[in-house]
């Protein structure tokens, strides 16, 4: 027989005025099962505790119904009250019968009413309460951060200092991602390398990083504090413990043209190679599709085609039979920092709803580069070796025309988003032109300028006052090339008049979109993303780096459009979200979780793919003998959040979700009954 | 495949030789013309510019016409036409209010289930067809495809292609086994209806245009519109200096049908103001190519050994 | 609208079956706004609108609710990324079930409330009351007239905790 | 039938299958076959009197159909779709199965009756039939028969209920629904209902009354048809084994509509299309939520 107790506040006067609570203390205490009902002034004050605690031990409850304010208020005060005198505190619930009730009505009776039913429908939940564990999950004090461009490295560096052990994992030969390429950085106008260099050495050397670079991550299992991580290590041909990074081998190599993706496309490298000098770790890889050997091998060749590199090498570390490896890592949080690449602009898209702009000439007029190029074209370590040189025929260019927006905050091709950092770095990109060229003429068509951030827009109005950048706003319609001159034909609409400039180069500041296979990635870790690919925060305002699967954040332009302080200050918070999570030796979670029935689950699994987290896994019955009876579904505690709709969902109810069963909410409603 | 055929006024009149050259290809390249019974004028240039009600309302009743007369979609070879038909269905499909009121004008259902379709769509849509029965392939022959401004435009209305990088006429171009040129100018408008108006202006947008496609190695230009023809072809000798040579202007399916192997009466090429003799005979020159095989009409390799006389193709294709 | 008004009206019983995060916040906060409302309805708590079965709804009219609220985040606000978007079809095919059948139109009102929207949830409370006032008590429902279970004020006894159902 | 039975030959002598699930002349008209052998293949038929689904054999509870082995079904059209339900929920893998299909030109509404098929005795589903050959088939026999006869009455009851007032509906359906009995031969019909335990024999709690007054019926027709929601293959089943003649099949119609207008989704043979139940769509409507 249930031993249930009421207690109903009156808050002072906040219930007291409107509700006659020795009513419904008296009225609830005619209720089969309701062993003590009272009503007292603070049920959340010290002695409104003591007298709970003294009821349980004195009356031997089984349940506590408090009749007062929001559980959002109070649920926690009072349940820690409930276990202090050692009933489970899954056993007591509250009744709102403030924010619910004496707040919102005036008549006393229609309120003192109302309250009884609302007490009432909470002693029938209670009756049915059973007592529940808070869910203890053991935390592997061990991060992955995926991903190794400035997001990364500074979330694995605040992780590895703060105590944590790190795994970076980067897909690319070298860490670093995009800000390597930069030659000069907003607002400061600092030299990009200069800055970024030092933390990638520290990386590298830090004794809680692992870094693993030229890997991906291959699949994700598990939940927060508890992840098991399949990592692929990608042949690189080279056997890492033997190189010492001396470079013979690239001296050596015959394939000298490879286009470098490190500078655009507008250098050359070798196939063994390193991206670029500073690269860490400064390990090379052999590009199989280029080199020479491997080409031999692929048309059949007996003999090897070459082996210059393996000749080369006072080491012996070239090994061409190397294979990809597979390494398990168990980890207990994850920091997505996967960064982002540019839009494609010409007819080529890579997802469908994406339209490229033929008009701009971009990959047949030589002329026409994007905003990356041009970095490369300005950085002492590119190809020009910091001359600002074009690319068709290496003159000086002496007029250069900017575009903005180029498939940013354009519906039409796809993109309406604004990818916030083309305004400042266009801006960036007049000054160095004129930096670098002193009388050349920059021109910039925009739609609006878009430097909001501390120094941001002093730096465009230095770009237009001190060198000289002149602003055109409005669009273009055409670039082509005409002879020795890149046509551009725009309109300027606050003059209300056409615009034909002949420049020697035009760049395109193209929108920023997350990295190709990014769905991909999110699905193995079943985290949401937006329709372009960006990385779904869990609120956009109150949890802005974590995702909707708990023990996974999310750092840097993976999540949208970032420049490089965003992206530090994210990948920070980040990590401090994750020493957070390793500050505790165990994770408590709340016990509102579902659980399958197994004999009756019919393994429709419609449980799964309702299921927003992924908690739903598969489990087979067998019998005695061993032999399969059926597949089920099975809750991951760990995983689950307790939203209960796979309960709703399930045909045969043969999932309940714990502490709102289908018996509480049925008791609920049939206590309203007439 | 059977397609409703809206001439419009132009077919009847200046452009007859792209109603003749469209009826002359259009059965080689498996397509049957429906002219629709009854149809009237779109309203052309001059409807939008005085009733926004009129310029819907007279597309709108050829649409429902073809629909009655159990069209899926309708051919208009006009840009013009094509545009408003396109715009008439889109403004139909944006507004209710507009929809109903449309359906009280007409005193018919206007249900909207047709598709208006303009030249260079429907011949894109062949292309297999085409290139398998390009009995005289133009090889060699450069042609600047010119878009004009009502075919591709407004995008939401004009979706076919891209409205500011289109491809389709090259395509089909590409398929006739000429060679599309790659000029700027194509998406240009030619002054348009203002040819008789200011044509002081249309002389000047004009010639930019046959400007750019002489100096981008054109021997010919491609269209797909009376009225680009009409300024171009029309206007040609106000257009060009003294000692510039004329460029011929042809109609896309007129180059598609003497790929086809029709000679060029049937093409109606001999009604061009710019003469397309050396033009044509230079095609005619071209040997047959390789499509030039026994198939579904065998009077195409006749046509081809025979181009005087008039080729039993064309005979029977009108 | 004004449940005080006038005494002698027919006083309806709605209950409502919200979610925990947005629609039960959004009453609290209706609550510290202190925005006066109709005493009619009694809120059943649930964790999010994914939770909320149809049965929950056949249930209530079973045991005399005159109407019946269903309300909880809006699309794209779900404390669970999506429990609400499951529940929206759920509700979908349940509404539009129970409209051929023909139950009567207003007695069920489903609704968005987010926690910031005190003032909305006061709207849905006091239409929906007025909507069922004015249908009249739900005696058409079938079977409301079974005397299968006691009246009010004394609720099925159920004896243990974690037993059945009533009986 | 000699395509079809000789097909069923081969697959048992090669040992392909275990049984083959098909009709055969029996008393009363055709009924369902378990043919494990040649002679039982051989008595195998196909003709408009073969209207009843077979593939609620296949459902893993049903341990005696499951003990016989491998099996083989012949399938219409319809039917075909009930075997991609089972494949789509994880009942059934679709390589556990062989599925023969038959053209179909309708089938007859009660299948005991010696009348031919005509539009007075066709079933309600078949005229306006897009699905008479199965896609979701590892063979198909037969020729293509002519379309069913006859005209569809079920748009035309679907119109004129929803043109009645609430009012009237409700009094049409309390009048329809008032006669269930709760046997449930609706629910042991359908291919869909596969659940180890009906929740409708749930006790604790007991959502839905199992006495047959109108208050469990009701309950009972309302979580009946909601289960179906977006999942009913359309075989008629239910409504062919209602005692009391109840049109069961009207309320799978209407919210197959609401399934297919609202959700974009049409009971299908191809299991690797989702259903509705278990998806989403981020701009689903939503008009009657304020």
């Amino acid at each position: 027989m249930a031993r249930i107790g009421v207690f109903v506040c009156h808050c002072g006067e906040n219930i007291g005025r409107t509700v006659d609570c020795a009513r419904v203390a008296g009225e609830i205490g005619k209720l089969p099962g309701v062993v003590h009902s009272v009503d007292y002034k603070y049920m959340c004050s010290d002695p409104g505790q003591a007298l709970i605690k003294q009821a349980i031990a004195e009356k031997g409850l089984t349940g506590v119904v408090v009749s007062a304010c929001s559980p959002h208020m109070h649920e926690r005060t009072f349940r820690r009250a409930a276990g202090g005198a050692g009933l489970n505190p899954f056993l007591c619930e509250m009744a709102n019968i403030r924010e619910h009730c004496s707040w919102i009505h005036e008549d006393r009776e229609a309120a003192t009413d109302k309250a009884i039913d609302l007490a009432r429908v909470i002693v029938e939940k209670v009756k049915r309460n059973v007592p529940l564990e808070t869910i203890r999950i053991p935390v592997e004090k061990r991060a992955l951060v995926i991903g190794g461009g400035i997001a990364g490295i500074q979330a694995a560096l605040d992780l590895a200092d703060g105590g944590a052990e790190v795994v970076l994992v980067e897909k690319e030969p070298s860490i670093g991602g995009h800000m390597s390429q930069l030659s000069e950085t907003f607002p400061t106008l600092d030299c990009s390398q200069c800055i970024l260099t030092p933390r990638m050495v520290e990386v590298y050397q830090h004794p809680r990083i692992r870094l693993m670079a030229y890997c991906e991550v291959d699949a994700v299992e598990g939940y927060i504090g508890n992840f098991k991580v399949t990592i692929r290590q990608k042949a690189r041909s080279v056997d890492e413990t033997k190189c010492n990074g001396c470079g013979a081998c690239q001296k050596a190599c015959v394939v000298k043209n490879v286009p470098s993706e490190f500078d655009e496309r507008l250098g050359k490298r070798t196939a063994i190679y390193v991206p670029f000098p500073q690269a860490v770790p400064n390990i090379p890889v052999i590009d199989r599709e280029h080199c020479a050997y491997f080409k031999g091998r692929a048309r059949g060749m007996k003999k090897d085609a070459c082996g210059k590199c393996k000749e080369a090498c006072a080491r012996g570390a070239i090994d061409f039979a190397q294979e990809d490896r597979f390494v398990t890592e168990k980890v207990g949080a994850i920091v997505v920092a996967t960064g982002y690449e540019l839009y494609s602009i010409g007819k080529d898209q890579p997802a469908a709803g994406l339209k490229g702009y033929g008009e701009y000439g971009y990959g047949t007029v030589p002329d026409v580069i994007d905003g990356l190029q041009f970095e490369r074209l300005a950085s002492a370590s590119g190809p020009t070796a910091g001359k600002l040189l074009r690319p068709s025929d290496g003159k000086v260019p002496k007029k250069i025309v900017f575009l903005q927006c180029v498939g940013s905050r354009d519906p039409a091709k796809g993109i309406d988003y604004c990818s916030k950092v083309c305004c400042m770095y266009v801006a960036k990109h007049t000054m160095l032109y004129r930096h670098k060229v002193h009388d050349g003429e920059a021109t910039v068509f925009y739609m609006d300028v878009r430097a909001a951030g501390k120094g941001y827009d002093e730096f465009t109005r230095r770009a237009v006052e001190e060198d000289g950048a002149v602003y055109v706003r409005g669009r273009v319609s055409r670039v082509y090339r005409d002879g020795d001159v890149v046509k551009v034909l725009g309109f300027d609409t606050l003059n209300g008049t056409p615009v034909e400039i002949d420049a020697d180069m035009v760049v395109l500041a193209t929108a920023m979109r997350p990295r190709k296979g990014i769905e991909k990635l999110a699905q193995t870790l079943s985290v949401s993303y937006d329709r372009h690919g960006f990385i779904n925060e869990a609120h956009p305002k109150l949890r802005p780096v974590e995702t909707n699967t708990a023990g996974v954040f999310v750092a840097g332009a993976c999540q949208a459009p970032r420049d490089i302080p965003d992206s530090v200050a994210m990948a920070s918070a980040a990590a401090a979200k994750v020493l957070g999570l390793f500050s505790n030796e165990m994770l408590e979670r709340e016990p509102t979780v579902a659980r399958v029935d197994a004999a009756l689950c019919a393994g429709c699994f419609h449980c799964e793919r309702v299921c927003p987290y992924g908690a739903v896994e598969h489990k087979e019955v067998r019998d005695r003998k061993g032999n399969l009876l059926k597949v089920v579904a099975d809750v991951n505690p760990g995983v689950c959040q307790g939203c209960g709709t796979c309960q709703a969902t399930c045909p045969s109810k043969s999932v309940e979700l714990m502490g709102f069963t289908d018996e509480q909410i049925y008791a609920e409603v049939n206590a309203l009954a007439l | 495949m059977r397609v409703g055929y809206y001439p419009g006024c132009s077919l009847h009149g200046t452009a007859r030789e792209l109603d003749e050259s469209l009826r002359a290809v259009a059965p080689p390249l498996g397509l049957e013309l429906v002219e629709v019974n009854d149809w009237s004028c779109c309203g052309a240039t001059s409807a939008h510019a005085t009733s926004h009600l009129l310029s819907v309302a007279l597309p709108a009743r050829n649409l429902a016409l073809a629909e009655e007369q159990g069209h899926d979609q309708l051919l208009a070879p006009c840009a013009a036409c094509y545009n408003r038909l396109a715009s008439a269905r889109h403004a139909v499909a944006c507004d209710a209010a507009l929809a109903e009121t449309i359906e009280d004008v007409l005193g018919r259902p206007f249900p909207s289930t047709v598709a208006p379709r303009n030249l260079v769509e429907v011949l894109r849509a062949r292309l297999d067809l085409l290139r398998e029965r390009a009995v005289r392939p133009l090889t060699g022959l450069k042609v600047a495809c010119y878009y004009g401004c009502l075919l591709v435009r407004p995008s939401e209305v004009c979706s076919f292609d891209d409205p500011e990088d289109p491809v389709s006429m090259e395509e089909v171009v590409t398929a006739t086994g000429a060679t599309p040129v790659a000029w700027r100018r194509r998406l240009d408008c030619c002054g348009g209806a203002f040819s008789v108006a200011r044509t002081g202006s249309v002389v000047r947008l004009s010639r930019a245009i046959l400007d750019d496609a002489r100096s981008a190695g054109a021997d010919a230009i491609a269209v797909a519109c009376p009225m680009c023809h009409s300024n171009l072809d029309f206007r040609q000798k106000a257009l060009v200096r003294r000692g510039e040579a004329e460029l011929p202007v042809l109609y896309l399916s007129e180059l598609v049908g003497l790929a086809l192997g029709l000679d060029a009466e049937t093409l109606g090429l001999g009604r061009h103001f710019v003469d397309t003799k050396a033009l044509v005979e230079r095609a005619l020159a071209s040997k047959p190519g390789p499509a030039a095989k026994p198939g579904p009409r065998p009077s195409a390799p006749a046509a081809a050994a025979k181009p005087a006389s008039p080729a039993a193709a064309g005979t029977e294709a009108v | 609208m004004n449940a005080t008004l006038d005494k002698t009206s027919f006083e309806p019983r709605l209950t409502a079956f919200v979610c925990n995060w947005c629609t039960y916040t959004g009453a609290d906060l209706a609550g510290t706004s202190r925005l006066q409302m109709d005493a009619n309805v009694r809120i059943v708590r649930l964790p999010c609108t994914g939770r909320i079965d149809p049965l929950f709804i056949v249930k209530a009219f079973e045991r005399g609710a005159d109407g019946v609220i269903v309300s909880g985040c809006h699309p794209a606000d779900c404390h669970y990324t999506s429990g609400n978007y499951h529940a929206r079809r759920r509700f979908a095919f349940f509404k539009e079930l129970i409209e051929f059948l023909g139950l009567p139109e207003g007695r069920i009102t489903f609704s968005w409330v987010s926690a910031s929207e005190g003032q909305k949830w006061r709207e849905v409370v006091n239409d929906a009351t007025a909507r069922v006032r004015a249908l009249g008590p739900f005696s058409g429902y079938p079977g409301t007239e079974l005397p299968a279970w006691p009246a009010a004020g004394a609720p099925a006894p159920n004896p243990a905790p974690g037993g059945g159902g009533e009986r | 039938m000699k395509e079809l039975r000789d097909l069923a030959t081969k697959l048992l002598a090669e040992g392909t299958v275990n049984v083959v699930l098909g009709w055969e002349e029996g008393p009363r008209g055709v009924r369902p076959a378990f043919a494990t052998d040649a002679a039982a293949a051989g008595r195998l038929v196909f003709d408009p009197r073969c209207t009843q689904n077979l593939v609620p054999y296949l459902s893993p509870r049903r341990t005696q159909v499951k003990k016989l082995g491998k099996a083989a079904v012949v399938v219409k059209g319809c039917d075909a779709r009930a075997v991609a339900g089972l494949v789509r929920e994880t009942q059934l893998a679709r390589e556990d199965v062989v599925v023969i299909g038959v053209r179909c030109g309708g089938v007859i509404a009660d299948p005991a009756s010696p009348e031919p098929l005509s539009p007075a005795t066709v079933a309600d589903r078949c005229p306006g039939c897009n699905s008479r050959e199965p896609k979701l088939a590892d063979h198909t026999v037969g020729e293509l028969p002519a379309a069913p006869p006859g005209e569809s009455r079920r748009d035309v009851r679907i119109a004129d209920l929803e043109a009645r007032t609430a009012d009237e509906r409700w009094a049409f359906w309390q009048d329809e629904l008032g006669r269930c009995v709760r046997c449930h031969a609706c629910r042991e019909a359908c291919p869909m209902c596969f659940c180890e335990r009906c929740v409708a024999d749930k006790t604790q709690p007991q959502w839905v009354d199992s006495s047959p007054h109108p208050r469990g019926a009701f309950a009972w027709n309302v979580t009946r048809a909601l289960h179906l929601a977006g999942r009913c293959v359309d075989c008629g089943e239910c409504e062919r084994a209602c005692p009391v003649d109840i049109p069961l099949g009207l309320l799978n119609l209407k919210l197959a509509r609401v399934a297919s207008e609202r959700f974009g989704y049409t009971a299908t043979d191809d299991p690797a299309v989702p259903s509705p139940v278990g998806s989403f769509q981020k701009d689903d409507a939503q008009e009657f939520i304020l």
